[in-house]
């Protein structure tokens, strides 16, 4: 029974706030000057982050990562979310890579993994359709076997980081229904194949996302990465985790904030942290950013079978409880919380962002159900 | 007890019905809902203004003798609610409903000639300088300073949230001109040309990129002393005329009625893994409930009609209906977000986005305008006394405590 | 648009006021001693509500009642809601006079309704059972026409006011399968029939409900009533209009009381209704009072096809308020709140009984949703 | 970072298990079961606390020399969770955890020797007298006052939602022994004997029909000087190290899981038109999310029983888990009411409602106890410091406001 970090999870929280510090975590103009470049993100800030081994932190060593457990990547996550970073590390670091990342793709992709880890290659995934909402395993998109190739043929929404990548991991059906678990096959598919059209747009965080329309794309069979459905449901149990972690760190930038606001913030005479209202809710949101950070550590610490519904569990809350703190945080600002001027709405749309990471909280709940 | 309008209020209905069926442009409709902030753009609006104005609708909260339209409470409400229903843009309320009664009730007869009908024309936009950086809802604490030299006054300070002071050509201006007594009694209420070289703008742009309101720098800005309202150290008492005559009736509810049945019937329409979102229980049920919060706030408002109408002084329901509205406001847009799943996630810098240069959406136009809206939603219940001061209102004058 | 009530309207409210305080209403040692009476309720009183008409409130003139409107209905079961009577009104005069009073009805079962309304018969409906839940449709108790008779077998849960009823208004199922809308017949069932077993209990609000058990109970052919899953449909709409004006009398006592007990208590040396977050609380039930008033309103003045909705939208709104108001209630008197010494608690009772007439909130949001 | 036990602490559970399992009986479970209010009567209580006290496992938060177990931080938890578990009697705190290491603490060797062995033994009941009428939560307006008159004081004053009185032998009492010093001064600690002429005692019952708590009233009733612990005056300093000496750590979270699971498992024999509640998204959803609160708690609790278990004083997570804990308690019972559809109506007046006299239930035992469990579970959040008080005491000790 400890709560404590060992030296080692010390060690990498000092390094990635020491990241977060060094890139201008919280200075909005910079964030803002990085949305603006090609990715939706800072070159240079990427380039750090891929020296500093972030990228492959969860990545198995044999595949030349860290092979960090849920610990690690929690600690990580919550100190990006700490300093609003607009870096994709979710996006392509846990999941991109966490869907490549396995024994059977060593020999064929090993070395796009480390392109993606040493932050030479941007991968992300795409995964979710129009058509299936919230639900994991609704894959329309099509993979026909064609001799030596594969023909693709679907679209693809909300492909996080897909504005600038150069690869794209895809989610397509080899036989089967849409709504089926089995005969769900991932794909590497170059952003430059014949066929796939790319629409960047930017999401609520500013982040440059895309949909991507698939007409009749041609890859080489293979293309086809090791594993499908179980794959998927393995890397969005982390890719959870990791996003409840991210958000708890968007929590507490926010809650100090705020807390210091109404400290300060002097209305009718007094601070307005004197008002029994504002006190009051101001405890209501260190209430639930405690129980966040509570259950961050439940599902970091769960093993084995009870991990992936830990985790549902745990973003399911974190993300109710997220957006809560952040409207919080809002009204309690008054217009300086609506203006684009702080932290806080910025806060506000990243949690927006990654409370959709693999399903709204109601999909995700209905996954800790069914863990249970 | 009945809920129904007279044959007379009914034939009018008809009539304000015809007249936004023939006289509103789609085009306008289109700008009003592709506009994600409270008030439309000048562009927009001017055009309905000045199509109002030729009917002779415009000043629904003027007096007769200053060209307002002379109409019933009942006739007001219904003119509100049919123009929300057909999508109409949202007039800025500046001019219109708030200084425009004001001069109509305190101007000179040479401020009246001279202002009333060039707000009725849109030929003056103005804009409002009351918040200041140090003060947001609390008028006593103004700072900025005005002092007399022969016939203006030089104004020195700086104001906040100021909406579309990049448009306006006037600002109406609280300022301390007495700094010696009771703070209340020593502020006056002074028209302010913004095209002047003491006034520096700066925008505040919303979080989801909205340029809606600035910050207004008066670093010796000039105004006549003839452009005053009211005596010296009137500016409180004509302040609380204006918040007062905002009062009376409201109409948000018919509006968010409408936006919740659109939202019902856009559920058949986004998929759902097999179904429709109109399947969904549980959205249904939260559909339902925020429906039932919104009929339950429309016959709240029926009920203050009720009494306006019978000519007494609404009871104290009036209070709630801003609070109810505004945190319904914000459940309805937030829902909207939900609605769309991952495609209301997307957030378009360009502005505006409506029109024919405006960005392509992902999904469909409701769902670019989602995040947006509920963004800029969240202002509801900050601006304008937010719902920690309401309910300070509301305990006290309502509850006596 | 007029929210006035007219002439007659204020005398009916002024008869209702007067009757809920000549009975003693607000007196709990009064209400104490009326429950303990044998039917849960105080016989005096029943017999001034039958002489005043209140019993035949909604019956049509045709079969001996006042032949009043929604609105007339709301009025006198808001004012019996704020004296917290425990007298039966819903359940014996508007649930189980509303099944009887039909046109088709009057011939054979007039006379009944007149003791009824003249308080001489208590008649209580036995409709729920517990495979249905909340279900208005789920009848599993079957009627098998034999000769010249009946013959019901099936179990009734939570008869209301049925520990000391007289005749049951039975619902059983001539055909079809227990889900199903047709099929559905209405039966008088006398209490001392054959094979009726009555299992007495008190509900929350001290109300002396039963449990009905029915073995091969046989009453004759005459003894169905015309109508069946319209008629309950029907009455269950203008029951749950009913059924929220009470608990919006229930809300208006519990309100004044608290808003009294706040302004009057001292605490830490002042009234607590100086306290911040109790003038915010206060509010929040104010203004949860003010939009159930509006919801009441709303469906005693819809009409036609309109009011079944409204009435279950109704029911389910004020419940859900009500039932809020009432904790805040409890709360605000700290441990006066639990005693029960005060009408707080009783009022808390009262409503927890009443949110369930017919259904639950979730079923009525759901009869509320489909009428839309 | 871990969160499981130690191989030693293991074992030490399963020593416990089996102890519950060997010495625990099924007639005392069915009575704490059976027992809708916060603590069981004593004909339960006593019973287990004798068995409890033949093992030497009673005195758990006492000094060892004292007679405790001297266990670590982590065997009470794991101790008083496998109790809870095992549907253990939830024994009356007031003689066992609170004036028990009162008297442990600032008691003379002639009052240990008097006092704490009978607390053990059952001999003695206890109960408390702090809340008095016109001071619920604000200890320091307490008007009871205590004359001295040679060996003995006269006491005259009342005390209120004293618990157990009608069962006790003997009540701690806080009395004003001095009214002219500062109001937390002049408080004593005083020791009275129940079974007087002095005292009477009001039953209060509680909305669901429980006798539980009281009104005392102390007409002249009398307590020996020599009854006194601690100074005369020192009785604010003793209240303060008895409300601490209850904080440290805490264990309500796996009560919480075991009645959540308990209503999972219920809800698919709850028969709903056809399928049953367990098939009820809603409910699921419902039931899900208080399960996630609960085991956030679980984890906050884990979280300050580690710092205890480092030898540390527990960080600012303590104050908010009596806040969450019963709050918690609340929803889970009243969704339990909520679970048996129209059962869960009935509340019967008899008591006990365990035992071979208990009125007969409708649907189920379960359903019978869900709403008297209900009813009284509204204390949980008044009791012990209000929900309002303890928001008042994080937003000045932790958040600094």
């Amino acid at each position: 029974m400890n709560f404590d970090l060992d030296e080692d999870q010390q060690l990498l929280k000092a390094a990635a706030e020491r990241f977060v510090a060094d890139s201008g975590g919280g200075d909005l103009l910079l964030r803002r000057a990085a949305r603006m470049e090609p990715g939706g993100f800072s070159a240079t800030n990427w380039a750090r982050l891929a020296e500093s081994g972030v990228l492959g932190l969860a990545v198995s060593a044999e595949n030349g990562g860290l092979g960090q457990g849920t610990v690690e990547i929690a600690i990580v996550m919550e100190a990006l979310g700490r300093g609003l970073a607009p870096e994709p590390v979710l996006d392509v670091g846990i999941i991109a890579a966490g869907l490549i990342d396995s024994p059977e793709n060593a020999a064929q992709h090993k070395s796009l993994l480390q392109d993606l880890i040493r932050g030479n290659t941007l991968v992300s995934i795409g995964h979710s359709e129009r058509e299936a909402r919230h639900s994991l395993s609704w894959v329309g998109t099509s993979a026909r076997p064609d001799g030596e190739t594969l023909r693709l043929d679907g679209c693809k929404i909300a492909v996080m980081a897909g504005g600038g990548a150069q690869h794209f991991v895809v989610s397509a059906r080899l036989s089967g229904a849409p709504g089926d678990a089995d005969g769900i096959g991932l794909f590497l598919v170059p952003a430059e194949a014949t066929g796939l059209e790319r629409h960047p747009y930017r999401l609520a965080d500013g982040s440059l996302a895309a949909e991507l329309t698939l007409r009749d794309v041609k890859i080489p069979a293979g293309s086809q990465l090791a594993g499908g459905f179980s794959t998927l449901k393995t890397v969005a149990a982390t890719a959870r985790l990791a996003a409840a972690a991210e958000m708890l760190g968007v929590m507490g930038l926010l809650f100090d904030n705020t807390l210091n606001y109404v400290k300060t913030r002097q209305q009718f005479g007094q601070p307005l942290g004197n008002f029994q209202v504002i006190q009051h809710r101001m405890t209501d949101a260190y209430v639930q950013l405690e129980q966040s950070r509570s259950h961050v550590m439940r599902a970091a610490l769960a093993e084995g079978a009870a991990f992936a519904g830990a985790a549902a569990g745990a973003k399911a809350f974190v993300a109710e409880a997220a957006l809560g703190l952040a409207h919080t945080a809002v009204q309690m600002h008054g217009g300086m919380g609506i203006a684009d001027e702080l932290a806080i709405g910025h806060g506000l749309k990243r949690i927006r962002v990654l409370a959709l990471c693999f399903g709204d909280s109601a999909s995700a709940l209905d996954d800790y159900r069914c863990a249970a | 007890m009945d809920m129904s309008f007279s044959p007379a209020d009914l034939a009018f209905r008809d009539e304000v019905r015809r007249f936004l069926a023939d006289e509103l442009p789609q085009r306008l409709r289109d700008g009003m809902n592709g506009t994600p902030s409270v008030f439309v753009e000048p562009e927009i609006g001017l055009e309905w203004q000045r199509i109002l104005h030729a009917r002779g609708w415009l000043a629904t909260s003027w007096p007769v003798e200053a060209g307002g339209t002379g109409w019933s409470p009942v006739q007001r409400y219904i003119f509100e609610k049919e123009c929300a229903l057909a999508d109409a843009p949202a007039l800025s309320v500046l001019g219109l409903k708030l200084v425009g009664p004001v001069i109509a009730r305190y101007g000179t007869p040479a401020q009246k000639a001279r202002f009333l009908e060039r707000i009725l024309t849109g030929d003056d936009l103005w804009c409002q300088g009351y918040s200041e950086p140090g003060a947001g809802s609390d008028l006593a604490n103004l700072k900025t300073r005005a002092v007399r030299q022969g016939d203006r006054y030089i104004i020195n300070g700086s104001k906040i949230w100021t909406t579309h002071a990049h448009y306006a050509d006037w600002m109406f201006c609280l300022a301390r001109t007495d700094p010696d007594v009771k703070p209340q009694a020593g502020i006056s209420f002074l028209l302010v040309p913004m095209k002047q070289k003491g006034i520096t703008i700066r925008p505040i742009i919303g979080m989801a990129g909205d340029h809606e309101v600035n910050q207004v720098f008066l670093d010796d800005a000039e105004a006549l002393v003839a452009d005053r309202i009211g005596e010296e150290g009137q500016g409180w008492t004509i302040a609380k005329f204006l918040l007062e005559n905002e009062r009376g009736g409201s109409c948000a509810a018919p509006k968010l009625l409408a936006d919740l049945q659109k939202l019902a019937r856009l559920a058949a329409s986004q998929p759902m893994a097999g179904s429709t979102l109109a399947d969904d229980d549980a959205h249904g049920r939260r559909l339902a409930r925020l429906r039932l919060e919104a009929e339950a706030l429309e016959t709240t408002e029926l009920r203050i009609l009720s009494d306006l109408a019978q000519g007494r002084s609404p009871g104290p329901q009036t209070s709630l209906v801003k609070l109810v509205a505004s945190s319904l406001r914000q459940a309805v847009d937030e829902l909207a977000v939900d609605s769309f799943g991952l495609d209301g996630l997307q957030l378009a810098t360009e502005r505006p986005l409506y029109g024919n240069e405006s960005p392509e959406p992902i999904g469909s136009k409701p769902a670019q305008l989602a995040m947006p809206t509920y963004l800029n939603s969240r202002a509801w219940t900050i601006f304008g006394g937010s719902n920690e001061v309401q309910k300070n209102i509301i305990a006290k004058t309502v509850l006596g405590l």
